[in-house]
């Protein structure tokens, strides 16, 4: 019963990573239409930024709700930079073009970004991993029997920090103005602009704000597994756009609660039958899920009328 | 020669690459540099290990060119990056071994990589050396194919052994990488060898290369109640793994193989790992002239205390060098009669004797992960 | 330029120009659809631009409301140069095109279309008004009010693009093919409105296949051929030319 | 797409309409045995064209999927992975067999032709499989349904005992050269374009049009969606074969969904539907790695820079698409074959400087 | 191969027959108790106002839709639950009221798309062998693209031919060629039912035909359906909102309104009724028309 407990709280943990992760696949698409491949990477580069702050911080500064909040305010503020210029450079100019162009530009920049990284010249990190520094001193938050269940501060607060972020989302999404000309633009970019829609605007801002989230995203990330690598958003990358799929692509709550459910699955696979088996598993369950639901759990395949 | 300090052969180098015609690739061993390739996987996954060991053959390599070279010759490297799949070191060793025509290949590192490399250079008779592949079929693809470290039955073995005769652990449970054949190979040997000791297995685990997140796995092996776990995997997941055992509540020690040594293992793992014990090819501790020589020298180069496969990928190089020294030319059966018959060869990482299936007969060290830095703990011989 | 050689019918009456479009020219990659477009829309007026398929009607519209670029030409809009203009930046200078393909958003229901049309008000009182105007113009965009639009029959479609476009309160109405698949009732109605629109100082500039209607409706219009204007007049004054009757009311 | 037209039945065709279909076979067969003697001795040439080749086969077959049908399937390497792992596999068990009547340098293409083949059949039954869910799926949704399916065969083979887990299976007899894989680049190329020019192909692309306007005009849309999945899926299972025997070991690691995205770039990169787009796509993406190479290799063999150099390659590659994507965004020839774009391009060339 | 359809017109049933024919959306009754009966060499219209269900009605019959209640049959073969491709095989083909034509194709690849079906056998059985059956010989079909074998290239050379034929019967022979996103709208309306008789019907269901086009493209249209309708053997149903097109050419005409048959009779009758006129003219449509003629 403990056990259970326990794979319920870290698999809750996992998927809330994922979530924040799934929710800037999840905005982009919606607008865009575009996988944006290079998401993960994006993510990468943003714990790399709070990995370079906390340093330059030091070690009694970065510790500080001050220094939390800087190192936060820096990765997330640089990455939305960053996918400001991909979107500006890379991905604008291939607007009006074929949808999997600007797929491909994505997977180039993916690739530029994660063996970038890899290389030790000048301000890269290479390709070892590192140990994040533990800007959130691990506590334990709850614990349950002898040291049974153990839920810690950092998984709190990450679950607090999605479901926060994802009311956010939902918010902008569907109750302000720039939520309402982000959905217009999403179902028709041209037609938008005739609505006095800035439409370059709206996603460029979109593109900003997802980068931005997936920093913080990876930050936690980092928080919870204390590593860093310029791999790793490859794999995060990969199964948060399944979650953001299982959960109805362009659909906010469908992507946390996708995510959520991606989590879980991975962790009783692992905890209850072979944990060799986890990806297949996952994906399995990917594909049983379009099976049933071709448009995700919460989204809906568009009617077209003939 | 130290006036030309950067790069003692840099000049021959470029003169070798002017040499050449315009369209000619690659840089063959002209008059005055004898070429060697290496292949490693510098991009992907396995990144940092062939990083590693380029700097320990960098390394032996210059000091061979300060020491005045080989038969009066300068010695030069090429490296090509395999981005750690086994068709592209296949593809950059046939492209040593033709276009830059390299009279021995060192490398690689992971085990898959190694066996497509010694495909090609055995049916090209160029001989190989790998510095730290330890599955036993690598050297078994021939002649020309050796390596200068111990083979994984033997480390399998020597944890094992450890486990049962000195830290007395009666159960235990096993958390390998599925992605990697090396990690399936040690948990597998280990846990035979274990069994066969009187030990028991609890459960085998496993996770894949490049996760991050394994508490739950750690959570089943929690369940069982094991005395110690051995993680025979990578330091760049053992280092988290260790911290996470620790958050679900696991205090027993950890124990793994050759794959954990590097320094970052002290910076991924914290205080977490300390305590743990893996085998290993040598011991920083060494109080050897030889190996504290190495150790600083490498620190003054690349900053950082070199790991073992930088240690191996020196001593392979320098096991090269010296068979080169010894060979009545540089033709591939010379060379490869000449490695064949090293004896009692004084590398860092211990001395290397190839028996006649072309392995190093070596001892292993079990190492204790203190803070900060190794403790040696005890040898184990084969 | 091409201009010397529009054959002119008539005078045009009391005019303050609104919009000026002078010589632009639009190229699809290598298709040059147009080659060098005048015309001018006044205060208050309505004009018509008719003309075969492929002629370049659309794109006309398209250049004026900045949906596309044009390569070469000025356009002035309310005294202002507005050629390079891009086509939000047009809306709240009171511009409003109904594109063609009726440019709804199918998977957004009636309402939250009509609600975009009013993206750029902050008016709520005046908007509110403004719809339940446009419900008794169109009663079944009422009734549909929840449904999606991309279910809504092909007249719905067109009735909800104008509404939608009357929203945003525009001086300038640009509207393509307004009457294309609607029932001849629903094709009156609209008319009717957009006179009743136009006569509350609404400018209209409006693309039609049905030269008859247009030209009956429209103050002032346009004949263009293969992306040159080739003869302007006063509507009535066009619908009786011969060439107009012979070509594009088939008499 | 302009699909050449047919000859008119009033020029009398130069060739019977009997041997047209066989014609392009026999003349290829002596060509590729001259290629192959021309070839000989260079280890690496050799190396590198079958490389491509493989590399061409999974561009073409995957452009009949994503190019012509307009389907999204990024999991081709799930299908190259069958195909290597049968047909290895199944190479390895037939290792010490020869047929008593043949040769053995003879019986060893046969052994290894029958090995194709049964890699390529599993492949297409995996396409079958997985052109199923096409039957449901639009768009994105089928694309990370194919992604999926690729990931769990390199699951599955990861667990295999029989084929070596994480290691991967070595010691499978070398067989491949270069003119047993440009035969099959041949057939591919052959076969792609004789079907794009087939009635057949031109239901293929009437669904990458309007899918609602193909069932209305009488074509089985979802029938000639799991037919294309499936022939699409056998010549990369060929490829995965043909890899299988050139490349000494093969491992789950070389199959992953980053190898499938490198297929799909290659075919958008030459074109989402032209044949020959995508077969100069192919080339040039095998090459880019390795001409950087000698690029680099300029810079001699010395100095820190120096080592670093084929680590740079990768972080350039993914450079490189991008800018390429955006200076052609519609791909090499768009939906067009050389021969329909180059003859334009020459002419204005020509014309501009005349 | 030559087609070998299962079904057969027999000597008085109807090629195409709505029977009762509902179908809802959510609440929405788009289509009530819908009744239609067309024969070989008939012209009908169906009009009403817009959104009354003229093209549900459409959908219907062409298996893109399924009726919730009522059949649909075509030559006494009940088609409920077909897929509109088997539906078409049965020579029932349909333009549609949004241009869908296979817009990167050249008009003759367009029509030819469509006479390729044709040839393909099919088997309207659902057992397991049949299913087999037609499966290998679909795989078997590619077989024959791929090695060009004579009685392919025969086949390809005869579609080429119907196509070229087509074409030049709705006078776009200049346009054979050029892909269809590139031609005028008008033309591309004559390519959509260039296509749709590729597939040889019997019934033509037109949605909207001269939607767009000027009043003399219009004239010249109405000749065109007539002559179609004669050349071909066709049994015709237009959906169009232009009166004069409609009451000039057609025999029957069925209003619509609601979803609901409101009305169905000649032209004269229909437009004197009042319900129509209602629904659907306008008084307006009365005054200009002078009434019942
Ligand atoms: N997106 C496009 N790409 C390429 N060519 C185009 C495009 N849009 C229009 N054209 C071409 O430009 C010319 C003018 O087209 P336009 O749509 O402006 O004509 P139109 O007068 O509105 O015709 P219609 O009555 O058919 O709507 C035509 O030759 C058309 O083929
Ligand atoms: N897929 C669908 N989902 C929901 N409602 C639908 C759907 N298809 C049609 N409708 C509704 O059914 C009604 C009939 O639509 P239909 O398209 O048949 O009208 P129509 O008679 O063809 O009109 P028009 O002349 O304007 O084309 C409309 O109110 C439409 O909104
Ligand atoms: C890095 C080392 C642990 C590599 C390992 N010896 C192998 O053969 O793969
Ligand atoms: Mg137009
Ligand atoms: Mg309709």
């Amino acid at each position: 019963m403990a056990q259970l407990l326990q794979h319920l709280i870290n698999g809750l943990a996992a998927g809330t990573i994922y979530a924040l992760v799934a929710l800037g696949y999840t905005m982009v698409y919606g607008v865009l239409k575009l996988i944006n491949f290079a998401h993960g990477d994006v993510m990468m580069v943003g714990v790399y930024m709070g990995y370079a702050t906390a340093f330059a911080l030091g070690r009694e500064a970065r510790g500080s709700l001050v220094g939390v909040a800087a190192i936060f305010a820096v990765a997330m503020l640089g990455c939305a930079l960053l996918g400001f210029l991909f979107e500006r450079f890379a991905y604008r100019p291939l607007r009006e073009k074929p949808r999997l162009t600007a797929l491909i530009t994505a997977i180039g920049i993916s690739f530029a970004l994660s063996y970038g990284f890899q290389l030790d010249i000048g301000f890269l990190p290479g390709a070892s991993p590192r140990a994040f520094p533990e800007i959130i001193e691990p506590t334990e938050w709850l614990i349950i029997g002898d040291r049974d269940v153990v839920v810690w501060n950092w998984q709190v607060i990450s679950f607090l920090i999605a479901v926060g972020l994802m009311v956010g989302l939902q918010y902008l999404v569907f109750s302000t103005r720039f939520g309402q000309a982000m959905r217009a633009v999403s179902w028709d970019h041209r037609v938008a602009a005739l609505m006095g829609i800035p439409t370059d605007r709206v996603i460029a801002l979109t593109f900003m704000l997802s980068s931005g989230l997936a920093a913080g995203a990876g930050l936690l990330y980092a928080i919870k597994d204390t590593s860093v690598s310029p791999l790793m958003g490859l794999y995060v990358g990969l199964k948060a756009f399944v979650a953001a799929v299982i959960g109805g692509i362009g659909h906010v709550p469908g992507a946390v609660i996708g995510a959520l459910v991606l989590g879980l699955v991975e962790e009783f696979v692992v905890g209850y039958a072979a944990s060799s088996w986890r990806d297949a598993v996952a994906f399995g369950f990917l594909i049983l899920v379009l099976l049933v639901k071709p448009g995700g759990l919460f989204g809906r395949v568009a009617a077209e009328k003939v | 020669e130290k006036k030309t300090q950067p790069t003692p052969s840099g000049e021959a180098g470029t003169q070798a690459a002017q040499g050449q015609p315009a369209g000619t690739g690659g840089t063959p061993a002209n008059a005055d540099t004898i070429l060697l390739g290496q292949v490693g996987a510098l991009t992907g996954g396995q990144a940092t290990f062939g990083i590693s060991t380029r700097n320990g053959i960098e390394l032996a390599l210059k000091e061979a060119n300060a020491a005045g070279g080989v038969k009066g010759k300068k010695l030069a490297v090429k490296v090509y990056d395999n981005q750690s799949k086994p068709e592209e070191a296949a593809q950059a060793t046939t492209r040593l071994i033709t276009q830059d025509k390299v009279v021995l290949i060192l490398g690689d590192v992971a085990s898959s990589n190694s066996l497509a490399m010694a495909e090609k250079a055995q049916a090209a008779g160029v001989p190989m050396i790998t510095p730290s592949s330890t599955n036993t079929t690598v050297t078994q693809k021939g002649d020309y194919i050796f390596r200068v470290c111990f083979i994984d039955p033997f480390q399998g073995f020597v944890m094992a052994k450890f486990a049962r005769d000195e830290l007395k652990l009666g159960k235990v449970a096993v958390l390998q990488d599925n992605k990697s054949a090396y990690s399936i190979d040690l948990s597998d040997v280990f846990t035979r060898k274990f069994k066969e000791m009187g030990g028991m297995v609890a459960t085998t685990e496993s996770y894949s290369q490049g996760d991050t997140d394994y508490r739950a796995q750690l959570t089943a092996i929690k369940k069982t109640q094991p005395d110690g776990i051995y993680v025979p995997g990578y330091y760049s997941e053992v280092g988290v793994i260790a911290r996470q055992a620790r958050e679900v509540g696991l205090k027993v020690p950890l124990m793994g193989g050759d794959g954990w040594d590097s320094e970052k293992l002290f910076e991924l793992g914290g205080s977490a790992i300390t305590g743990s014990y893996f085998s290993n090819h040598y011991s920083p501790d060494n109080p050897d002239a030889r190996v504290q020589k190495f150790i600083a020298d490498y620190k003054a180069t690349y900053g950082g205390v070199p790991d073992a496969l930088a240690a191996l990928g020196y001593d392979a190089a320098r096991v090269a060098i010296e068979a080169l020294q010894r060979a009545k030319d540089l033709s591939g059966p010379a060379v490869r009669d000449a490695i064949a018959q090293t004896k009692d060869f004084p590398g860092v990482a211990g001395t290397v004797t190839l028996d006649e299936k072309r392995n190093a007969v070596k001892s292993a060290v079990v190492l204790k992960v203190g803070d900060g830095k190794t403790q040696y703990v005890t040898t184990i011989s084969p | 330029m091409s201009e010397a050689q529009v054959k002119t019918l008539g005078e045009r009456q009391a005019f303050t120009p609104l919009l000026a479009v002078d010589g632009i020219k639009v190229h699809y990659g290598a298709i040059q659809a147009l080659k060098g477009v005048s015309l001018t829309v006044g205060m208050g007026e309505m004009v018509a631009l008719i003309g075969a398929n492929g002629a370049g009607k659309t794109s006309t519209l398209r250049a004026v409301s900045g949906m596309l670029k044009a390569s070469a030409g000025r356009i002035q809009f309310g005294g202002q140069d507005t050629t390079s203009l891009k086509a939000h930046q047009l809306v709240p200078r009171g511009m409003a095109h109904a594109p063609e393909g009726r440019g709804i958003f199918p998977n957004l229901t009636v309402m939250e279309n009509l609600e975009l049309g009013a993206y750029l008000r902050r008016d709520t009182a005046e908007i509110r008004a403004d719809m339940e105007k446009n419900f008794t113009l169109f009663p079944v965009l009422k009734e549909r009010r929840n449904q999606m639009a991309g279910t809504l029959s092909g007249g719905e479609q067109q009735m909800l693009a104008i509404a939608r476009a009357l929203l945003s309160r525009p001086q300038l109405l640009l509207l393509d093919e307004p009457s294309l698949g609607l029932a001849p009732q629903v094709t009156e109605t609209i008319f009717r409105t957009l006179r009743d629109v136009n006569k509350a100082g609404v400018s209209v500039l409006l693309v039609e296949q049905n030269a008859h209607l247009a030209l009956n409706s429209a103050h002032y219009g346009y004949v263009l051929e293969t992306g040159e204007v080739v003869m302007a007049g006063p509507g009535k004054a066009l619908l009786e030319s011969a060439e107009v009757r012979r070509a594009y009311l088939g008499e | 797409m302009q699909t050449p037209a047919l000859p008119l039945p009033e020029s009398r065709p130069l060739v019977p309409p009997a041997l047209r279909g066989v014609l392009p076979v026999l003349l290829a067969v002596p060509a590729l045995v001259l290629f192959q003697w021309a070839l000989s001795g260079s280890e690496f040439a050799s190396y590198l064209l079958n490389v491509m080749g493989v590399n061409i086969i999974l561009a073409v077959s995957l452009n009949i999927v994503n190019g012509m049908t307009g389907q999204f399937s990024i999991g081709h390497a799930g299908f190259m992975a069958v195909g290597a792992y049968i047909a290895g596999y199944a190479s390895l068990q037939l290792k010490e067999v020869a047929l008593s009547f043949l040769p053995v340098a003879a019986s060893d293409q046969v052994l290894f032709t029958v090995a194709l083949l049964l890699g390529g059949l599993a492949a297409a039954a995996c396409g079958f499989l997985v052109g199923l869910p096409s039957l449901r799926l639009r768009g994105d949704y089928l694309a990370i349904v194919t992604l999926g399916f690729g990931e769990i065969i390199r699951v599955v083979v990861q667990n295999t005992d029989a084929f070596g887990r994480a290691l991967g299976l070595s010691g499978i007899p070398q067989y491949a050269s270069p003119s047993m894989v440009f035969f099959w680049v041949f057939l591919v190329v052959l076969a792609a374009r004789r079907l794009a020019a087939s009635s057949h192909g031109r239901s293929l692309w009437s669904i990458r049009e309007d899918e609602v306007a193909a069932e209305a005009m009488g074509v089985d849309t979802t029938g000639y969606k799991v037919r294309a999945f499936v022939f699409s899926s056998f010549f990369a299972g060929i490829a995965g074969g043909l890899f299988a025997h050139f490349v000494p070991i093969i491992n789950p690691g070389s199959f992953t969904f980053v190898r499938s995205m490198e297929i799909v770039v290659m075919v958008v990169l030459g074109g989402l539907g032209s044949t020959t787009g995508a077969v100069i796509a192919a080339i040039f993406l095998t090459l880019l790695p390795e001409g950087m190479r000698s690029l680099f290799g300029a810079l001699g063999t010395e100095g820190s820079l120096a080592q670093r150099v084929d680590q740079i390659r990768m972080p350039i590659y993914g450079l490189l698409l991008v800018v390429l994507m955006l200076s052609r965004p519609q791909g090499l020839f768009g939906t067009r074959e050389i021969w329909d774009v180059l003859p334009k391009w020459l002419s204005r060339k020509g014309g501009g400087r005349a | 191969m030559s087609a070998s359809v299962t079904v057969l017109p027999t000597a008085n049933a109807p090629l195409l027959r709505a029977d009762g024919v509902s179908i809802q959306f959510g609440g929405l009754k788009a289509l009530t108790d819908f009744h239609l009966s067309i024969q070989q060499g008939d012209l009908q219209g169906l009009i009403g106002p817009n959104g009354a269900g003229k093209s549900t009605a459409f959908n219907v019959l062409t298996g893109v839709y399924q009726p919730s209640q009522g059949d649909v049959r075509v030559c006494d073969t009940k088609v409920n639950g077909r897929k509109p491709h088997q539906i078409n095989l049965l020579g029932v083909a349909r333009t549609f009221q949004n241009i869908r034509l296979f817009r990167a194709l050249t008009a003759l690849d367009n029509v030819k798309v469509a006479c390729r079906a044709q040839t393909a056998l099919h088997q309207f059985d659902t057992g397991l062998v049949a299913k087999l059956k037609n499966a290998s010989h679909n795989y078997a079909d590619w077989w024959r693209a791929l090695l060009l074998t004579p009685g392919f290239q025969r086949e390809e050379r005869r579609l080429t031919e119907q196509a070229e034929h087509l074409l030049s019967v709705m006078g776009l022979s200049h346009r054979r060629d050029e892909e269809a996103r590139n031609l005028p709208y008008g033309e591309q309306r004559r390519l959509e039912i260039a296509r749709a008789l590729g597939t040889q019907p019997r019934v033509l269901l037109l949605d909207e035909p001269a939607a767009g086009m000027n009043t003399r493209e219009k004239a010249d249209l109405m000749v065109l359906i007539r002559k179609l309708r004669d050349d071909f053997k066709l049994g015709v149903l237009v959906i169009e909102h232009d009166m004069k097109l409609v009451m000039g050419i057609c025999e029957q005409i069925t209003v619509l309104d609601h979803g609901e048959t409101i009305a169905r009779g000649a032209p004269a009758q229909v437009r004197s009724d009042r319900k129509v006129i209602e629904a659907y003219l306008g008084d307006s449509y009365l005054e200009s028309h002078g009434g019942a003629a």
